[in-house]
Order: C-alpha cells, then structure tokens, then sequence
C-alpha cells in the first residue's frame, strides 16, 4: 500500500475531496501546516518594525491507497489542487507496509 | 421656570452617552466574531475606524448639520455652529416647566455616539472585501450627508419630526432612532451589498463565524449600550426613562425566544448565533418604540421581531445579495418591523388601542421616506466611491484574507510567532 | 412629605439594573471559559436563555409574584400586579421623610435582572451534559417557585424580613442577595448536579478550562456588575451606597489574596483561574453585608471568604459530586459565609462590636431556611423533570461535545471553514 | 450654604469610580492580547493581583497618605485616617457655595481604582519574565512610596498643587492625573525595563500580538473608563464633566488618526494595533487637559499625541531597552505631550490664546519634578528587590512560558485536555 | 526500524499513550487532525442555511520503533483505540531509513 | 528521493529554517506537534487538584529531497536545532516514490 500525501493551498481542499470523493476515495486525514518555497511569505509591521513571515498556510492532506491506484489517484490530487499559481505544493507518494482498521483489527487493502 | 442644571439627569445622560459609545466596540465584536478568522481585524478596523473619524467630525460639522438652524428642515447649516461655536448655546432646556436642563455640551456626546454607531452598522453588508481606505472616505461623506440630515429631520424640528408635514395626519414615533439608525444604515447597507458585489465563495463556502464567544459578548455589550441607547432617550432620570429601560429588556428577551423558535421548528435546534442575533433583533425593533408602549406590548413587539428577522436572513441566499453579516436582515427588517408596530401597539395611538389608523398610516410614511432618503444618498455616493477609489481589494487577497492585505497584521500567534 | 422623583437616585437605578443585567453575560464568559473547547456555546446559551426566559416571565408574574400583595409571607399573588398591572404603583416612596422616589418600573427593572442572574448561576454546576429544553423548562420553573418566594419572603416583608417572626430575637441582614441568590442559587446547583450526575470522565479528565482570559474578563464584567448589585441594592445614591461600594471593593480585593495563598500554600503557585474564582467568592460573601461592615471588617470577611471558599472546592472531588463549575463551592459557600459572619462583624448587632449573639443566631436561622426551602423545591422539580423529559444528553454527543449535538454548531472556526 | 448630598453627583460619582475600577481588567486584556499566547495570564495576573493587593492596601493606608493630614506637602500622614477612620470626614464638599456635597466614601472608591490602574500600567513594561512574587511586593511598595505621595503633591493641597511654591507663576493643571498616573507610571515602567532587563529573543524574534481581538476589547474598555476617570475627575454632574467627556472622545478620536496616519506613510498599512494604541496615546495625553480645553484644540492635543507616541514606540528598538508593551512610547510620551501642551492650548492660560508662557512653564516644572520623582523612588525600589528577591524567572521558563512556569497554567486548551 | 501512524479518536489518547507506556515505549509524538472515512460528519445550521460538515476531529499518534516491535506495537495501538464503532481510525507501518536523536547526534536504534 | 522529518523545540524553528536554507533548500512544511520521551511534562493546578501534562510542544519539520542530499541535510537539522537538553527532539529519514509539484504537474527531483 501507498500513502499520498498532499500539501496545498487551504482554499483547495473543498476541490481535492469532491475530486478524491469522484475518483471513488472513501477517506481520507486532513491536518492544518504552513510552508515555504518558491512562494515568498508576507510582511507585517509591527510596533515600528517590518518583519517577514515566510510561511504561509496550508493544508495537509493524507490517503492510504492500493499500490494500483497510487499514481493515478495522485494525479487527481494535484489536478484539483492547481492553480498554476506559485504556492500550489506538493504531492508525494511513500511506501506503507500495513495498514490496519482500529475498529476490527483488520489489516491489508481490506483496511482501506 | 429658571433653566437650572439637574445633576440626577446630567449624570443620567453622562452615562447613556458613555454606554452608547461602548456599543461601537460591542458591535465591532459582535461582527468580528461572525466573519472568518482571516478578516476579524478589518471588520474590527471599519468600526473603530468610525469612531476615530466619526468622533472628529462630529463637533466640527456634526452637531450644527443635526441641531444647526435649519435648511428647509432638510439638514442644519454646518457653519452655524461650526466646531461648537457660534449660535452653540450651553444650556439645552428639557423641562420648560420645571426649568430642568442639562449642559448642552453631555448632549453633543450624546448624539456623537449615534453618529458613530450608524455608519459602523453598515460595515457588517459588505465584511471582508472592501479597501479600508474607500471605506474611512464612504464613512465621512455617508455621515455627513445621509445621517446629519435625517438626523436634523427627525430629532430636530424638520421633515419627519412633529413639526413636519405629517403631523397633521398624526405626530410621528421614532423615540431612538428607528428610522435615523436602523433603517438609514440597513438601507445603507443593501445598496453597499449590491454595488460592491459577492465574496469570492458566497453561496458555495459556509464562512460561519469564527468566534463565537467574541459574537456572545459583543452582544451582551450592545444590549448593555443600548440601555443608554433607549432609556438616554428619554433626556431624563424618570419614567419614561424607567419604561424605556424595561421595554428594552422584555423585547430583546422575546426577540430571542421568538429567534430561537424559527431554528428550533425549521433546523430543531436553536443555535447561540440565533440567540445573539434575537438580542440584536429586538433591540432594533423596540427603538423607535421604547417610550410608547408597555412591557407586555413590548414582549408582542420583540417576539415578531425575532420571527421576522429570523425569516429574512435567509433572504439572502434566495435573492443572492451577499449581506454578509446581515445588515439587511436585522436593521432594515427590525428597523421597519418596529417603526411600523408603532401603529399598532402604540398605547397612545396605537390601532389596537382603538386610536385608528392614522398613527399607523404616519409611521409607515416616515419609514418610506427613510427608505427612500438613506438609498439615494447611498446610491450616490457607493457609486461615486466605486469610480473614483474601487471598493474590492484583489481577490487573491480576499482569498489570502484581508487583515493581511489591508492592515499588514494577523489576529491570531501563528506557528512561528 | 410630598414624593416626588429624585433624579440622581433614579440615574443611580437606571445604571444599577444596567450593570446587573451585564452580570449574567459576564458570567457566561466566565462559566463559558471554564469549559471545554466544545461545550462552550452550550453554557452561554443556558445563561443567555435565563436572561431571555426570565426577561420575558418577570413582568409577567415575577414582578407580582415577588412584592405583590402576600400569600402567607411566603409569596405574592401572581395575579395581583399581573402584566405589571393591577395595584401596580408607579410611585415608589424610598425616603417617607423627605419623599425621596424613584419610578417603580425602575425597580421592576432592577430586580429583574436579579431573578435573571440567580437562575443562571445554577448552570454551572451541570455544565457539558444537560438537554437544552429541560433546562430551560428547568429555569421558569425554578425561578418561580424558588425565586419569587425566597425574594417575597426576605425583601418584600414576608417571613425572613424584619416584619417575619425572627424580627423578635434580631433584625435579620440580607443586604444584597446573600439568601435570595447565592445561597437559594448554590443549594440548587448541588441538589441538580446529584440529580443530574457526573460527567463521563469526571474524576479522571482534568476537563481544565480551555480559555482563561474569558474567563478573566467574565470576572472583571461580573465585578463591574456588582456594583450595581451592591451600590445599588442601597436605593439612594448616598453614604450607604458610597459604603457598600467600597466595602465590595475591599472584600473582593482581600478575597481574591486570600485565595492565592491558599494555592501558594498548597501548590506553590498562585494561578489565574484562583485569582478569578477569589474575586466572585469575595463578592458573593460581601452580598449580605455590603451595607452592615466597614471597608476594614470587609477585608477581614473577603479574606475569610477567599480561604473558605478555595479549600470548599476540592470537596467535590472527595465527596464525588459533579458540582462543574464550583457553584457549590463558591456561591453555597461564599454565601453562607457572608451570611453568617454578619453576625461577628456588623458594625450594627455584630458579636465582635459587644452587641451579643441575637443576630448571629438570625443570620444561622434564615441561612437555614434559604438551604432547606431551595432544597426542597429543587429535588421536587428536578425529580419531576428527570421523569417527564430527562436531563441528560447521549453519552455519545457528550463526548463529541454538546454544542454540536444541542445546538449545532462549533464555538471556533475549525480547519475547512 | 449647608452641605448636602447632591444625589445627582454622587450618582454620577459611584459610576465613575465603578468605571475606572473596569479600566484595569480592560489594561489586563489590552497588554495580555499583546504578549505572546504563552505569557497572557501572567500578564493579567500582574493587573488582577495589583487590583487586589491596593484594593486592601488603599483603605488601610493609601486614602491617609494621600488626603490626611500632610506632611510637608509631600504626602499626608498614613496614621491620621488609617483605616478611613480617625479624622476621616464622611461628608466631601464640592461647592463651597451651593453646599453641594458627596459622601467622603464614595470618593474614596474612586481614588482606589486610580491607585490600581496607576501600579497595573507599569506591568507593560516588564511583561513575561518577572516573578509573581516580587512583582506583587513591588507592587505595593512602590504604590505606597511613588503614587500616594504624589497623588498628595498634586491634589491634595501639595507641592504640585494651587498651594504649592509654582503657582505663583501660574496654577498647574492636571486635571485627572497626567502626572500622577501616566508620567509616574511611565518613568517607573522605563526603570524597571532598564533593571530587570531585556527578554529572551528581543530584537531578533518579532514577540508580535497573540490576540489582538482582545487587544481592541482591552482599548474599547479602557475608553469607556476613562470616562469615568476624566469626566468624573470634574467631581460634578456639570459643564465641566461634559466638556471633560467630549473632550475624551475627540481627542482618543483625533489620535487614532494621527497614529494610524503615521503608520500609512511609514509602512504603507493603517494597523489595528495602531488603531488601539492610538487610542490610548489620546485618552493619556487628554487626561491633564481635558477640563482645561475645547472640543476643538483637544483634536489638536490627541492628534499630536497619536503622531507623536508612534514615533516614540520604535525607539526601544533604536535605545535598547525591552519596554515590551510600550508604556514609555504611550504613557510617560503621551503624559508629556498632555501636561505640555496644555500650555499652549488651555482655553484659560494657554500660549496660543495670548496668555504668555507663565502657564507653559509650569505645565514643564511639574512635568520634570514628577519625572524625577517617580524616577528616584523607582530606582531604589527596583535595585532593592532585585537584590533582595530578584526579578527574573529562569531563562528556561521564559523560553517555555511564563504562565506555567509562575502560575502552573495555559491560557489555552490543548490537545489533551 | 518503523514509524507506526495512528488516526484515532481524540478521546482514545490517554488509552493509547497508557498501553504503549505499558509496552516500553518511551516517546512518542502527537498531532491534530481530522479527518473522514465511513464515519459521516454533522450538520451545522447557520443562518438560514444547513451544511455538512464531513471532518470529524481526530489526533494523529506517531511512534518511531525497532523493526521488530512494529507489528507488536500496531496490535497494542489497535487495542488501546478501539471501541468497535465507526470512525475508530486507522494505525499504518511505514519504513524508516534512519532516525537521529537531536540531542545527542546518536543515529539508529539507539535514537529511539 | 527521500522526507526528511524532524520533530524539534518550538523555539529552535527559525534557526532550522535559516540552516537549511543556507545549505540550499529552497522549501520545507511546518506543523504543530506535540510529545514526550526522555523529556517529563510539567505539572498543572486546577481547582483543588495537581495533574501532569506530559505533552510538550513541538514543531515538525518536513522536508522533501534528493536521496543524495539526506544524510548531510539531516546533520544540518540537528546541528541547528541541538540545545543539549533532554527533549531536543528526533529527526528521521523516510523513503519516497516519488514526488509532484502541484503548480506544474512535474514529478521527481524536478518537483522539488
Ligand atoms: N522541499 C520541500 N519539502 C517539503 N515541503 C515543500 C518543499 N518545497 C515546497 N514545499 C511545500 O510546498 C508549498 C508550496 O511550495 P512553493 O515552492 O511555494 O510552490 P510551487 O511548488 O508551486 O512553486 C510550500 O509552502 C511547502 O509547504
Ligand atoms: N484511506 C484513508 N486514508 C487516510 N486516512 C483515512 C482513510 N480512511 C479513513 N481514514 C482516517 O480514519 C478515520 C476513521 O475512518 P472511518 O472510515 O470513519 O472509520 P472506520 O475505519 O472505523 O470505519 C477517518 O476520520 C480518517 O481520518
Ligand atoms: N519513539 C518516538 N517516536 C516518535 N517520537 C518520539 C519518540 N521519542 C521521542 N519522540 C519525540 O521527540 C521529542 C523529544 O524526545 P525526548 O526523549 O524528550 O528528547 P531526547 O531525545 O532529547 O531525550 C518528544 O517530545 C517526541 O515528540
């Protein structure tokens, strides 16, 4: 199995679930991050100083996936996240040994 | 009798006028906590912003264009008494009989503080999108032109007052402000709606509130304002002053349960912004009201209050205007829901109390010519502002959130701070 | 000598009931506060549900109900003063020498927003798990079967005033509300927090309060109202009321040190939520005494209170009741204490002062029937609506948080709003 | 005439002081949103425990050496009215001529609650790194040695007063405690920064605002009580309570311009930490001035006082010293834009209205005396306790927060709780 | 050696944290998330509008451990967080190449 | 190419970031934590009652990058962030499939 990770853009994340939800999806773990890449941060005045602040909100998004779908399912992720815009993010793809469901202690693909 | 200053009223109307400044803050709370974190400062900048404005253009220009010598009982002359000087007389008799007055000067606070709230309710229309700078310029031409006027016309002598040409008919109710506050800035605040134009996600995203402690107690510190609001209205520490203060009570207290009612029956459960919203709600409706009716007609007057208000802010959604905070709803529906129950309930005039029609007739003139005022003007300005400044910050920015945009500042420590 | 409306007594009042309503939103910040995260709307609304209840219920029958004509000495006819008519006079006489009067609607305002508090401190001690209807359901009832007659019966010549039959051994003080609210109060949190049963992790989960500034600022607001409560409960703007306002001043301030030490003692810290907690037990025991010490024997009391009232609240651990929020602790406790210490420190009849045991013995009496009488009436009500409509919300949507499963909706924005 | 108690007086009296009392938790949330989300309670605890330690303090011996018997017009002697008692008059002349009086007691709370936001400003200056306990001592220390000897100085008949060696020149104005309050304050916050020293982290971490929504709620209650604080400081229900109270708002008004104006040329963005600031830069700078001015030139005054105290908060960055909330940049710049400017603008005195410069050096002598003063009585108190008792927490506990550290508490739920 | 991931209830925490103590683990890192799977969310009323509200809060639980606990360790999340009903959560093994203690600079096993 | 996690003192993030910056990354994702280890918690009061917090703050820091550069980058995040003091954290080492920029669609080491 595959875990897909996605950092995007907070306004994005509506798009990525109703993409996810479409490409058959049926869960997933949102978590709230703020990075910085090409895209600068902002500057903000603050009692007779300017200041940078060089991270920016985002959202992260995790799924666990078949090893089939990994590819493909990332590339729905990324699909709705666009924008074209500097600060879009990243998606990346890892390896996971096993998956298991808390609530019946089953493991494997069946967990998903 | 000798004019003589009454120090019971004088301290009475020291603390209304104080309390009815404390309701800027409350309000600039109240919405703060409803939009999204992103934009609590600039919603609390546009209400502070009025004050600051507000407060120095009150005693240049304010007073004389309100209480002035009259300009075809349209609006005073702004230079009769300019910065409080001219024909500015320090003594304001409120009791020819007695000889009970109070220094005019408690009074010139007093009715700053109207000034200051009423454009700030209007801020609530268009929350989150619109150039601080348009909107500091918006607040003083709005002020100076739509609420001195109607000021002057309904509290001073002209059009709308007892002097007006509608007294004939029957002399007109506002006690508060009915029409000058509400109905003025809930006007006010459709026509901004409409020329300044949807939020980016109006419709598709829910934008709930983000705090809604900060909406609770903002609340609490409007109704608490608005005792002075109301009983201040009375110009005295008696009972009208008495009957004002406890009408205030019972119809927001109905207003609330009358709120909650609607959600209960339509979503089965009552929500805390519904009972802030009640709160708010009836107050609007028992302003103009507050001195003419009793407690139980009060109680009537905040229940339809609550239920109407409650009905309308969904308009909304169905005519798609994006009133994000519901000016509309609350201060226009409220303002005229109250001016026009006047005409029923009023114990002295009231068609209910057998008085006929006439009252009635007078009340729903007085909310039309408002109406009508309070657009036009409105109208006017929003789309001089529109050509001359813009109103919409970029909406990438909006995406962004505007404290950022337009004040440089985050409400809340992030991560890194 | 002739009435006639003093206008510094009535601007006096007019500010007293205003601050007094503010309590109630004060103490849902400060109830509110303490809390968690998800449950913090939920006690809001049972404290602004009070307000709108009982706004609504007290000019109804609440007013008649309190100082209309006397069934018994224990409560008057609802039908007397019905809708604030009837023999309702308009005129009340505070001053038969000189005639000093205030309207009586300022009154009815003022102890209406005395009813309104006194429900709503019951909340706290069933916070996280109550249905909302029961407890609304809950306050009219209780308000009018407990409240009513305790206000009847110590303010309006029923049987624990002077005109009652302990008059003969002593004048029994109840300045503010030591009986009528805080004790009356306090006893029905600890019987409906028995009724009701113990939050699922009680005992367990720390469940500490997830916002103390709130519940900081809810301490400070419920201080500012207390002066009405206090100052105001002198009816006159004069020395009493001068006195009682320092006097509440003092006993807040000396409670406030005598509750960090208490933690300093035992902890080795002095926190904020003690600090916050020290101020309203200072307050609560200065209720029946504001006007009866001086501002040094009102430190003496604060200080007592504050050491009392800290070591009162771990009881609940030991004795394993789930009083949430300390209304047992702090109001049961602070009251009692105020109302007994009068007996040692009033300037007037005080043991300390030479003047004997009389008094102290009224003050234990009419504290012990305030404790059996709301006792009473709260198991009857509580037992009968645990039957008729249950008190409890699904262990599920406590654990998920009340707010969402009462009211629908979350107190902060969370991460896809 | 006979004295008697103006009942509309001392009304107005008993809610100025409940007001000023309102304006130190307003201080606790304006400073305590300012600081970082880890050191909020301490701040707050500074102000809370500074409330109640001269909340027991003040009747004890602050009212004696401040209004008894004095000595050497320096300050009065503690044992003469210790305890309100000995030759404590309970009737306070106002008019010598009408006979109108107040009762001593209810000045007596209003003095208090200046001695307590006096001491609780100074907390700014030495936010998240001092201990509790040499704060609290502190606090009464320097209370006792540096507030009520000048409060005697300058209202009491003192050195600084009518009575005193200047005014043969010309009588010092100080209307409700520019020197007093905010220049004593402000010198004693400079040498404390000075002595316990920088934070962890200053100049290179930004240390920005965690909350400014309470920073805004913080300046909106402080605003409101500082109603109570300068238009009550007219000891009256009159002219000069209404002049003092317009003059409030238009100057607070004026300087948020002026402030916000400064921040749009520096930086591009008007801020609402601006905006709140601005605030209180006005309210301080008018608080000499605010009977002494009109409407207008008190515009003037605030908006001077707004340009001026932004300019001043960036010098800490440019001198060094970690003044971390701005109470030299506000208070000791604003009371000396205040007290100054008086000479310049006193309707009655002022340079500008031809009456020579004899005002305009007094308003310098006072303002120098108190600067020296307060700074000579600070030092040595601060040099004392830091050998005695030491004023920093552990670098460690700064690092993790000082609110768990000094009090064993988060202001916040986390993620366990 | 492993990381074990788990997205489980919030007030499943002290449950977990208590059984991994019990099973020798020494530390372990904590997150806020939430997130959506066969567990529906709620409906939120505002302003004359229902919306649902799909992300339903829950805590993310990271452990690093040795190759040869992981399955062991998994069992005794699985065991701490169950309560049998929708929207337990999920545990997930993941490979680690190597983990460094700050602290010390110490890398491999020994770090844990 | 491989994540690099690290898990540090909240107060040691910006000179993390300026570290890593210096040795080249041009982008890393932040998010709140918490945890413990070696490291106690503290000890709160409230109301009549002592409990400890074991759950101290952290900040995670993630940082995508070449299989080349993980080793050497690690050492830079645990030069920068060591304090000495028992709860400077962990920072490990994961393997990565691959890696998309979300603006561009582009994958692999180009994407980051
Ligand atoms: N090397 C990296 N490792 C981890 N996260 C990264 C890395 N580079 C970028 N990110 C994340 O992706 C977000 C977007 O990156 P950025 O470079 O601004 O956008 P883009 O990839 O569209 O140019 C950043 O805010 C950060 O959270
Ligand atoms: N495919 C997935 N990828 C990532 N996280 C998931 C996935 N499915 C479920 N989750 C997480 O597990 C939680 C519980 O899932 P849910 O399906 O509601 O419970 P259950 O597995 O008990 O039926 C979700 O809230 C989500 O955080
Ligand atoms: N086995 C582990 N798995 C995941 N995170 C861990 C583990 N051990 C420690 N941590 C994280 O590292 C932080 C520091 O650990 P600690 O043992 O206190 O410090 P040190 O490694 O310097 O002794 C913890 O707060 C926790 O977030």
């Amino acid at each position: 199995m595959k875990l897909i990770t996605a950092v995007i853009q907070p306004h994005k994340l509506d798009e990525v679930k109703a993409a996810l939800s479409a490409a058959g999806v049926r869960g997933l773990t949102v978590s709230e991050a703020s990075g910085y890449g090409r895209q600068k941060g902002h500057t903000e005045v603050y009692r007779g100083a300017e200041y940078t602040v060089d991270l920016v909100p985002k959202v992260r998004v995790e799924v666990l996936v078949d090893d089939a779908d990994a590819a493909n399912l990332a590339e729905v992720v990324v699909g709705a996240a666009q924008s074209g815009k500097i600060g879009d993010g990243k998606v990346w793809i890892s390896p996971v040994d096993d998956v298991i469901r808390v609530r019946t202690g089953a493991n494997g693909p069946d967990a998903l | 009798m000798e004019p003589f200053i009454d120090t019971g009223i004088t301290a009475w109307m020291l603390v209304s006028a104080s309390l009815v400044l404390l309701m800027t803050p409350g309000l600039a709370l109240f919405y703060g906590g409803m939009t999204r974190a992103k934009s609590v400062l600039n919603m609390m900048m546009m209400c502070f912003g009025a004050i600051a404005l507000i407060g120095v253009i009150y005693p240049l220009w304010g007073w004389s264009m309100s209480y002035g010598a009259s300009i075809g009982g349209i609006f005073g002359n702004p230079f009769d008494q300019f910065g409080l000087g001219g024909s500015f007389d320090p003594i304001a008799v409120l009791n020819e009989e007695t000889g009970a007055s109070m220094p005019t000067m408690v009074d010139v606070g007093f009715q700053a503080t109207f000034a200051i709230i009423t454009v700030a309710l209007i801020a609530g229309a268009i929350a989150d999108r619109v150039k601080f700078s348009t909107w500091m310029v918006f607040a003083g031409l709005w002020t100076t032109l739509a609420f001195f006027p109607m000021a002057h016309m309904v509290w001073s002598g002209g059009l709308l007052s007892d002097d007006g040409p509608f007294a004939g008919i029957a002399s007109p109710i506002d006690f508060a402000g009915g029409t000058v506050v509400h109905i003025n800035a809930g006007v006010a605040g459709l026509v901004l709606a409409l020329i300044v134009g949807k939020r980016k996600g109006f419709g598709t995203e829910p934008m709930k509130p983000h705090n809604m402690p900060l909406v609770m107690l903002g609340a609490a510190l409007l109704w608490f304002g608005w005792f002075g609001f109301n009983a201040g209205s009375a110009y005295g520490a008696d009972e009208v002053a008495g009957l004002a203060w406890v009408n205030t009570t019972t119809a927001a207290a109905a207003a609330v349960l009358g709120w909650l009612l609607v959600e209960k029956i339509k979503y089965g459960k009552a929500t805390s912004l519904g009972a802030a919203s009640g709160i708010v709600a009836g107050l609007v409706a028992i302003t103009p009201a507050a001195g003419a009716l009793t407690p139980v007609t009060s109680i009537i007057l905040g229940a339809v209050a609550g239920v109407l208000c409650a009905l309308a802010v969904s308009l909304k959604h169905k005519l798609g205007y994006d009133d994000s905070l519901d000016v509309v709803g609350v201060h226009l529906v409220g303002g005229l829901v109250g001016t026009v129950l006047i005409g029923f309930l009023a114990t002295d005039g009231g068609l209910f109390f057998g008085d006929g029609v006439n009252l009635l007739i007078v009340q729903i003139l007085i909310a039309l010519v408002a109406v009508v005022f309070s657009g036009i003007v409105t109208v006017v300005i929003g789309l001089i502002l529109k050509a001359a400044m813009g109103w919409r910050i970029a909406e990438e920015d909006e995406v962004r959130g505007i404290d950022l945009a337009e004040h440089a500042e985050g409400a809340y420590e992030e991560i890194n701070s």
